[in-house]
């Protein structure tokens, strides 16, 4: 649970932001951070502030979980607020790729939450290797 | 997370909650359920879940069920939109066995016949 | 078992199909082997047929298991097969929308298997109700 | 889906198999673990096999071993790309106790201490 800003560098930008993370569980809750003061600065109302930080954490937290079952790795979270009032968030590793386990420690909700809340979900594999897992939020709407 | 009721093992989750934290409240509660007696888990002061953490409280609660041990979660007005949304989604707030105070979750849990 | 002909509407175009059926298991296997027809008809490799075979079938179940779980109801399959070899294929259905289930009957492994056997896989809720899964292969390449 | 060997179930199942015909192989595969003889699933002829299949396949593989029953699934050459590309996305061929061929099958699944 310390905090390991050796391991991330963050660029801010007026409507978003960029981190790179190790892939270590202690890096999902500063996501997690950084996106609530994106959209605590924007404006965007507190319950759907809380659903998508839900969505974001999932997509986090599988990157952590499951993209490095054999090594260390990093992840990186780019989220874009654009003027027209839609969150896109980019959630990338460079793992295994998308692996079905069968005896996956998780719940196995991660990605039907990541879905149920986001208006858009895209999944992945740029350059052919890892993950991407692209996530499109109507921040302007009802917390649907 | 503290603990404070004789007899009961209150394990209070308060703020944001996610893998991070998830296999430390996992470790205090498997030492709750070892000690034998109920369990409740005052969920009123935790603002954000993760789905990490919600199988550690479904995982609680069935290992309570198998122990016949008496178990509650108390979610109410205070617990954050995160936990709820959580909870609502997956539909499982009534697997947790879920009233809306420490108080009804530590008579429920106590109560025999509510193992 | 039985064929459900009254079930499903089938439009035949040069280069893919559009199938409109009852949400029920038995009009998962008439998908696959139209989809089959389909890229046998356009040389597409024997093994690349059986992993897209896999991933459309896996997104058709997920209609059928999952989308109405109180009711009956419809599902579309459309294919289109671009002269650059690119497949698409679109499972929507309009039932309940993405439901994470903690229970499900399922194995728990569909939505993996369709994100690792789809170059992209896109999942979203059209017109507010139901979901839409859209996925892309490269039918050039190998069978990744 | 046929049998055809005297003191053990062998369940050949040839073809296309999926969410339409899985609980039939379900109902087929508990027939065989309820007579108490070991159980050989023949995969040899099968073409594809979907998640619902699979599934299907892990859950008798696993009241197999909790009856200590024995249990071996043949997986070679002949069974379709459709059936090994499942198994190796889910890393679940070693689960399975597959075999090359039938004649491995039985004697692996009526070997004692196989179970
Ligand atoms: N970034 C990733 N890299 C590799 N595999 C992944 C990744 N994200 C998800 N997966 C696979 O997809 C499965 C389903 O993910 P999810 O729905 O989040 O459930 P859970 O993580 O609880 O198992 C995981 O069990 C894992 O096998
Ligand atoms: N078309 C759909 N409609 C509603 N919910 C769905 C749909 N597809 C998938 N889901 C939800 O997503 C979960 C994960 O799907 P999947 O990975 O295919 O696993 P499984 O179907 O074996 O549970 C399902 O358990 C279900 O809760």
């Amino acid at each position: 649970m310390t905090g390991r800003v050796s391991d991330r560098a963050m660029t801010s930008r007026s409507s978003g932001f960029e981190l790179e993370l190790a892939a270590e569980t202690d890096n999902v809750p500063l996501v997690r951070h950084a996106l609530r003061g994106l959209l605590e600065a924007s404006g965007v109302p507190e319950e759907r502030i809380s659903d998508i930080a839900l969505a974001v954490t999932e997509a986090c937290a599988n990157a952590v979980l499951h993209a490095y079952p054999r090594s260390r790795g990093q992840f990186e979270v780019a989220a874009d607020l654009t003027p027209g009032r839609e969150l896109v968030v980019r959630v990338r590793d460079h793992g295994s790729g998308m692996a079905p386990r069968v005896d996956s420690p998780g719940l196995g909700v991660g990605l039907p939450v990541m879905a149920a809340i986001a208006d858009a979900l895209e999944i992945d594999t740029p350059d052919g290797s890892g993950t991407l897992v692209r996530m499109t939020f109507d921040v302007a709407g009802p917390a649907s | 997370m503290e603990q404070a009721e004789p007899g009961v093992e209150v394990i209070i989750v308060t703020g944001e909650h996610d893998i991070s934290t998830a296999p430390e409240l996992e470790r205090r509660l498997e030492a709750a359920l070892e000690s034998g007696h109920p369990v409740v888990i005052d969920l009123l002061g935790t603002t954000f879940i993760d789905s990490t953490v919600l199988r550690v409280l479904i995982c609680a609660r069935e290992e309570a069920g198998e122990r016949s041990v008496g178990f509650r979660c108390a979610l109410g007005e205070t617990t954050g939109h995160g936990v709820r949304r959580l909870l609502d989604l997956t539909g499982m707030a009534g697997r947790l066995q879920a009233v809306p105070t420490r108080a009804d979750a530590i008579a429920g849990a106590v109560a025999p016949g509510h193992a």
